[in-house]
């Protein structure tokens, strides 16, 4: 294969649609997951009937094999075919834009992310992703996550309701909160890997994975995602009890819909981001003998990730809106920079030999 | 270790300073207004004792070692070729310097905080403290002229903002606010200073014209080179130097062309007055002179008389005997207690710079020391008892009565004297008119009677009786004036006794010529003076009966202020021993010949090289700009003294003299005097080591006379037992009048003393305060041939000029030319933000336009 | 027309430039004349950006950064301002502002 | 310097996102249009061989100043001004003819800069390594200042809220 520019792009066009493909039907899976694992958290069963296989007994009720596993086609199928109309003097546009806006950046992110060790010999580049030449891959990441906010913003305010205005305000404060925090966390990882290029990232993890260097960093990390993503506990812009839910009160149909797919979207796409950061990415046994292991490697860890976000949005009430600055502002953001002090230290001491510390490189 | 420490020595303070400065107001009001006082001014007091441990530490390294050490900061200057490091110079000069700025200047700090309790600029003070503590510091270390010129601006600065610390007091004096007098007080000071920096300017600029250099050692080196190599201009050019260096000295230390200041200064907080202008600033100038004993005495050696008449040395005496005696004498007609021991400290600084003058620089340094404890604390006990008076006043008006009642006697008594009490005022007020001093007869034609509002606390004839309130302050008062006045075991005793033994000895079997006779009279003149007006100051303040009713309430200062007191007085007491003498010829010589000894060791008289040579580390050859010339000297005797250096003998050879003179063997390597060529080797006139009795027994009898003479004079005026019938008003008690009235009644000798004595006396205290003082010398060219001029030509230029013509003609007629043309203009100034862009923009385009079509 | 060259980026910039000097020039609204300096900072961004490459030389990238640290600090300060005069006259008209109409 | 197809397209969007943003009567607009602005300029970033600077870019403008103009506007629903009386059309006229003759001036007499002289892509290495290297060596100083500079931003905000605060309690 010949690669020059025109077999690049025709190569991200097929890798992007690829990957989205998979990502944005494991979102609907991502679905029917939270809702049976929060279920089975909560001591109920969840969903169950659509699209079960029935498996008989013998004298008692049939078994409902894979119960449930249909229910996000019906989902889908529900808000596709709802009325689509929108209040009065909203800002029209904007008002259509706003749900859009929320997937786009759900879906760049994943332009970045390293699935696997390069899978085909001819490829140029070490490592297989859509966009694999970009050598800042986490300022992109940070780049695209700092747009993420204006479709939560730009929806609350088109809407021409108090209520979703409200959640915008908030939607924005917070987001330009913890996405500080977040990016000193980020930077550990770059500082011990000496590249901001995802891939190199995930190969300075071949012998310890940065978590275990980096556990304050992860968790700073690991919550701001959470701030992130506007889910429990930081799930004010949508609180029903004092919004009715938020900046998309006044959505229907799909567009309602879509702020929901990006939201699960986000999920896997930074539950992905966190395995390369933190947890090593596509790498695990044998991922160099068979390089199609990392995109299932990588798709264990996300799956991991996102039962965990389940897991805590079954077990955590939602913070209070000055708890939630507070804690952002005068705990999270301290603590974030003293590890970046502290990390940065380390290194340094490491390179000039005072500290033999297990370091990458 | 001397390297090591010594920059801690600046650092300390200013970190002191800038914490203060910065933080200052909020460490003081934290809590609420000056609850956290306590804080701010420990941190300075912390500072300066801190510096006070680094002072210690360089005095205990350097009693083995006698070099100066040369300790680079940084380098100040690179101009090409010019370059100015930042130096420090720790020698056995600086290192005394250094203990009494830092001592005494700690004792003041806790003093202070006592002293300025409640003030609202607490924090500013200790700033101000610790700055002046800084450059004072500077100004002691430095290792050439231009630092030392850097710390000399800067105590200079310090004083200003001292002096004017009060700029805000609103009280009224005479319709004009006391912080206006105040300020104007401390620009004065830093005026009469600039005057006296001219010199040192004129002195440096020469200095480095001749010599390429200000670095101390450089100059000497340079200058003992030059005087050894026979150069003829060189006379001419350090006696020039030396003058200028004296007029600068006379700037600082107050002496008699430039003191004018140093009165008026007295306006600042007494902890400053006692902290810059007795202990530490002002001896400043005698530090410069002991410091250029080189150059001194090259030019004592080589007699060049200036315009024919005197040398410069013989000048530098003379300055400072007529300022001894001269402000001895003013100081016996002030009725303000500080500003008697104002003028006393211009007539002791007179003593030191009479002993540089002649050649007895040890016993310069050691009245320096002395005069720093006993002054200080004079001062602080002056200070004392001010907030005695104070604290007594306002418990007056806390409950209402008093005033009234002295209205009515006065009144009820007709003597128009009382008006004696009202002038006090004018004499703090009036420093414009600088009247400094009043007799109470100058005045009796202006009586007026505002007895309530014109309470003075610094005034002595309000005064009275104050041993009964204030024990302790009495008793260390005391004991400071007995010092001062050179009564037998104090420390003046011994420090002033010692000038006057040189004098003596110059004049009956030295060298010296007719100068150093009338320096002698002259001297001895004014030690009658001190302990006269000291002995009218404890007379006037401590005994007799209370003259005014905020006495009954004064009390015992606090703590603070009453330790650091304690501490001054044991000090005072025992400060003799300092640089105790020889009780013997024999003993002097003897110890003389054996300390001598390391001197002949070194062969040829290369004293300080010989000295260098035992710590050769620290003061490498680079050091000296002439060190090939001097390692070519022998080198056997170098390393034989290395040897011994090295095996300890030095140190035992460096204590064997006991407490005998030890601040003479102290300093001795430190004074380069030595440095001259061998039969020029012994300068410092050693003679005086051991007591002179005979002028020993004559100054203490002559003191004690004294001392007893102005008790007895004193006391007749204001012992008045007819204060306890509340029928006589208190301040009636003018000195002279009453001793005389009193005296006629009782003893027919009086009659003598009113006929005769009165009359030459009251003569003489006007003459002195006012011909003398006024009319005749200092302030008459001070106020009227440069202020009257100066303000008859402001008034031309601001009335005539400025107002008619400009203002007048000028400004008003464009102004309403003007007028017609804004109308049009005014429309321009739409207030539209993007309006005025746009006007900004145009520009821009149009600018852009020319540049790229132009 | 068949290769850009540095002269297309400082038209494209002067171009901007120009707008957001416009927009400073004739909007009322006080945020979006802040909005038009951004637009003029970016113009020259731009062209510091566009003459790096031209050059070959990295330090006209350097100094978008200083800018764009500026064009925060600026924002920052001026959306406060605005805030707070928003507080005190209930508008961010500028042409209210003319406290200093003479 | 990128296809000549790109830039003009490229240049087409941002000339229309900066005429949007001078034009829209809506605030938010305007700073949608912003938005627009900057990410297209950020793509010519991409194409200008600095990746980097793009990411900041985004990250910068897009993501935070952008966003605090929105957070402003929407907390004081200043997005739409009442119609005031204007002080006259003269402002427009010459502003327009201003910004117009600028505009051409610095075209006509720029554009002609080094004509085709331009560097190959190679010469620039602008990784983020290069940058940091350059950035923390011979450009140390004005970065410490203009970390002075936010840090002076960012007590004066303090110090304006404080002031506030201050005005509300008392």
């Amino acid at each position: 294969m010949d690669w020059t520019l025109g077999t690049i792009a025709l190569r991200a066009l097929g890798v992007g649609f690829l990957m989205s493909f998979v990502v944005i039907t494991g979102f609907a899976y991502t679905t029917l997951l939270e809702r049976k694992l929060l279920a089975r958290l909560q001591g109920r069963v969840g969903p169950e009937r659509a699209g079960y296989i029935p498996l008989p007994r013998k004298g008692k009720k049939e078994r409902k094999l894979l119960g449930g596993v249909l229910q996000p086609a019906a989902d889908a199928v529900k808000l596709f075919f709802k009325e689509d109309r929108a209040p009065d003097m909203v800002d029209t546009v904007i008002y259509n834009i706003a749900p859009m806006l929320t997937v786009i950046p759900a879906v760049l992110i994943l332009a970045v992310i390293p699935w696997a060790p390069t899978l085909l010999k001819s490829s140029p580049y070490p490592y297989f992703a859509i966009a694999p030449g970009l050598q800042v891959g986490v300022l992109f990441i940070l780049a695209v996550a700092s747009i993420a906010v204006y479709g939560v913003a730009l929806a609350g305010w088109a809407s021409n309701s108090k209520y979703a205005i409200l959640g915008g305000i908030r939607a924005t404060a917070q987001m330009i909160s913890y996405e500080l925090a977040l990016s000193l966390t980020v930077l550990p990882s770059v500082m011990l890997a000496g590249s901001m290029n995802l891939n190199d990232i995930v190969v300075a993890q071949e012998g310890l994975w940065f978590f275990l260097i980096q556990p304050v960093a992860t968790l700073i990390f690991i919550i701001g995602v959470f701030a992130e993503l506007q889910r429990a506990p930081f799930d004010l812009l949508e609180a029903e009890q004092e919004l009715s839910s938020g900046y998309n009160v006044e959505y229907g149909s799909m567009r309602f819909g879509m702020f929901f797919m990006a939201e699960y979207m986000k999920m896997i796409s930074f539950s992905a981001i966190a395995a390369v950061l933190f947890f090593g990415g596509y790498r695990g046994p044998f991922v160099d003998q068979v390089p199609l292991l990392g995109i299932l490697y990588l798709f264990g860890k996300i799956f991991l990730g996102l039962c965990l976000m389940i897991w805590v949005r079954a077990s955590m009430p939602r913070l209070r809106y000055d708890q939630l600055m507070n804690f952002g502002w005068k705990i999270l953001l301290p603590l974030a920079v003293l590890n970046f002090v502290v990390t940065a230290i380390g290194i340094v001491l490491h390179s000039e030999g005072i500290l033999n510390l297990p370091l990458p490189g | 270790m001397i390297q090591a420490i010594a920059p801690f020595l600046l650092i300390f303070p200013i970190v002191g300073a800038l914490i203060n400065g910065f933080f200052g107001r909020r460490i003081q009001n934290t809590g609420g207004p000056n609850k956290g006082e306590l804080v701010s001014g420990w941190i300075g007091t912390l500072m300066s004792f801190a510096a006070f441990g680094v002072a210690i530490a360089l005095f205990l390294a350097l009693r083995n070692d006698y070099g100066p050490h040369i300790v680079t900061l940084f380098d100040w200057f690179n101009v090409g070729d010019f370059h100015v490091p930042w130096e420090m110079q720790i020698d056995r000069l600086s290192s005394v310097m250094l203990l009494v700025v830092t001592g005494v200047g700690s004792l003041i700090h806790i003093y202070a905080i006592g002293y300025m309790h409640g003030d609202k600029n607490f924090a500013r003070f200790f700033t101000y403290l610790n700055l002046f503590m800084f450059f004072m510091l500077i100004l002691v270390t430095g290792s050439s002229y231009l630092v030392l010129f850097v710390g000399w601006e800067g105590v200079g600065l310090a004083s200003f903002l001292l002096i004017g610390f009060w700029f805000d007091k609103n009280r009224k004096i005479d319709g004009v606010y006391e912080g206006v007098l105040n300020s104007n007080a401390s620009r004065k000071a830093f005026v009469a200073n600039r005057f006296g920096d001219l010199f040192m300017i004129l002195a440096m600029s020469l200095m480095f014209w001749t010599f390429g250099s200000m670095q101390f050692e450089e100059v000497f080196a340079a200058a003992t080179h030059g005087f050894e190599a026979g150069d003829k201009s060189l006379p001419l050019i350090l006696t020039l130097i030396t003058l200028f260096l004296l007029l600068g000295a006379t700037g600082k230390s107050a002496q008699i062309p430039f003191f004018v200041w140093l009165p008026d200064a007295m306006a600042g907080p007494t902890p400053v007055s006692a902290l810059m202008h007795a202990a530490t600033m002002v001896t400043s100038g005698i530090y410069l002179l002991v410091r250029s004993n080189v150059l001194l005495e090259i030019v004592r050696e080589s007699g060049y008389e200036l315009f024919g008449l005197v040398t410069t040395p013989e000048l530098v005496a003379m300055t400072g005997a007529i300022t001894a005696l001269y402000a001895g004498l003013i100081a016996m007609t002030q009725f303000d207690i500080k500003k008697v021991l104002a003028y006393s400290t211009v007539s002791q600084l007179g003593f030191m710079i009479a002993a540089v003058g002649m050649g007895a620089y040890v016993a310069a340094m050691f009245h320096l020391v002395t005069h720093a404890f006993f002054k200080a604390l004079l001062f602080m006990g002056a200070g004392s008892v001010i907030h005695g008076m104070e604290h007594g006043h306002h418990h007056l008006h806390d409950h209402g009565h008093g005033h009234d009642d002295h209205h009515d006697h006065g009144e009820a008594d007709g003597h128009h004297v009382v008006a004696a009490a009202v002038h006090g005022h004018h004499d703090e007020s009036s420093h414009d008119s600088a009247v400094v001093t009043h007799t109470a007869a100058a005045h009796d034609d202006h009586a007026d009677h505002h007895v309530e509002d014109d309470f003075d606390p610094q005034d002595m004839r309000y005064m009275g009786n104050i041993k009964k309130y204030m024990p302790w302050t009495t008793t260390v008062y005391i004991i400071g004036a007995l010092a001062l006045s050179g009564i037998v075991p104090f420390a003046g005793f011994w420090s002033k006794d010692e000038i006057l033994a040189h004098a003596s000895f110059n004049f009956n079997g030295g060298d010296g010529g007719w100068i150093f006779r009338v320096v002698t009279w002259l001297l001895t003149a004014a030690a009658i003076c001190t302990a006269f007006y000291m002995g009218r100051q404890l007379k006037m303040v401590f005994f007799g009966h209370e003259r005014h009713e905020a006495t009954y309430h004064a009390s015992e200062s606090n703590r603070h202020m009453v330790a650091p007191l304690v501490v001054l007085a044991v000090l005072s007491l025992l400060g003799g021993i300092l640089n105790f003498p020889y009780f013997s010829e024999a003993d002097a010589t003897a110890s003389l010949g054996h300390y001598a000894e390391p001197y002949e060791s070194c062969g040829d008289g290369k004293i300080r090289e010989c000295f260098s040579g035992g710590h050769g580390d620290s003061h490498g050859d680079d050091a000296h700009g002439d060190a090939d010339t001097h390692a070519a000297d022998d080198s056997h005797s170098d390393d034989a003294h290395a040897e011994d250096a090295a095996h300890g003998d030095d140190h035992s050879e460096a204590h064997d003299y006991g407490i005998n003179l030890a601040l003479e063997h102290w300093l001795e390597p430190a004074l380069q005097s030595f440095e001259l060529t061998e039969e020029h080797i012994v300068h410092l006139p050693h003679t005086a080591q051991s007591v002179q009795w005979r002028v020993a027994i004559q100054s203490t009898i002559l003191a004690v006379l004294a001392l007893c003479a102005s008790f007895f004079f004193v006391y007749r005026g204001f012992n008045s037992e007819s204060r306890k019938a509340d029928d006589i008003d208190p301040l009636f008690t003018v000195p002279i009048l009453s001793s005389f009235l009193t005296g006629m009644q009782r003893l027919p000798l009086d009659t003598l003393y009113m006929g005769v004595l009165r009359p030459i006396f009251n003569a003489f205290s006007w003459f002195c305060g006012i011909i003398l003082d006024w009319d005749f010398y200092h302030d008459f060219v001070h106020e009227q041939l440069i202020r009257a001029p100066y303000l008859w030509f402001s008034g031309f230029v601001s009335k005539t000029l400025d107002r008619g013509l400009l203002d007048g003609g000028l400004v008003l007629g464009v102004g309403k030319l003007l007028r017609g043309f804004s109308g049009i203009y005014k429309n321009f100034q739409s207030g539209y933000v993007r309006n005025y862009a746009l006007g900004l923009f145009l520009g821009v385009v149009g600018l852009v336009l020319y540049f790229i079509l132009g | 027309m068949d290769e850009v060259t540095i002269g297309w980026y400082i038209a494209l910039a002067a171009i901007l430039f120009s707008m957001g000097a416009l927009g400073v020039l004739v909007r009322r609204n006080a945020l979006i004349i802040f909005m038009s300096i951004e637009l003029m900072l970016n113009a020259g961004n731009l062209l510091f950006v566009a003459f790096a490459r031209h050059l070959g030389d990295l330090d006209g990238q350097i100094w978008v950064f200083f800018t764009m640290t500026v064009a925060a600090a600026e924002v920052a300060v001026g959306l406060a301002l605005a805030v707070s005069i928003f507080r005190n006259r209930d508008s961010v008209n500028i042409d209210d502002m003319n406290m200093m109409k003479g | 310097m990128g296809h000549p197809i790109v830039f003009l397209i490229l240049a087409t969007v941002a000339v229309f996102a900066a005429i949007g943003m001078l034009t829209s009567r809506n605030a938010v607009h305007s700073a949608l249009y912003l938005v627009l602005n900057f990410c297209t300029v950020a793509v010519f970033y991409l194409v200008l061989n600095a990746p980097f600077i793009s990411m900041v870019q985004i990250t910068v403008y897009a993501g935070a100043i952008v966003v605090l103009f929105l957070f402003v506007i929407m907390l004081l629903g200043a997005d739409q001004l009442p119609k005031a009386s204007s002080n006259g059309g003269l402002q427009y006229i010459l502003a327009i003819f201003a910004t117009a003759g600028l505009a051409t001036a610095l075209i006509l007499q720029l554009s002609g800069f080094g004509d085709g002289t331009a560097k190959p892509e190679s010469a620039l290495d602008a990784s983020p390594e290069a940058i940091g290297t350059l950035l923390f060596q011979d450009y140390v100083f004005p970065f410490e200042i203009t970390s002075l500079i936010l840090l002076v931003a960012m007590m004066s905000l303090i110090v304006f809220k404080a002031q506030k605060r201050k005005k509300q309690d008392g």
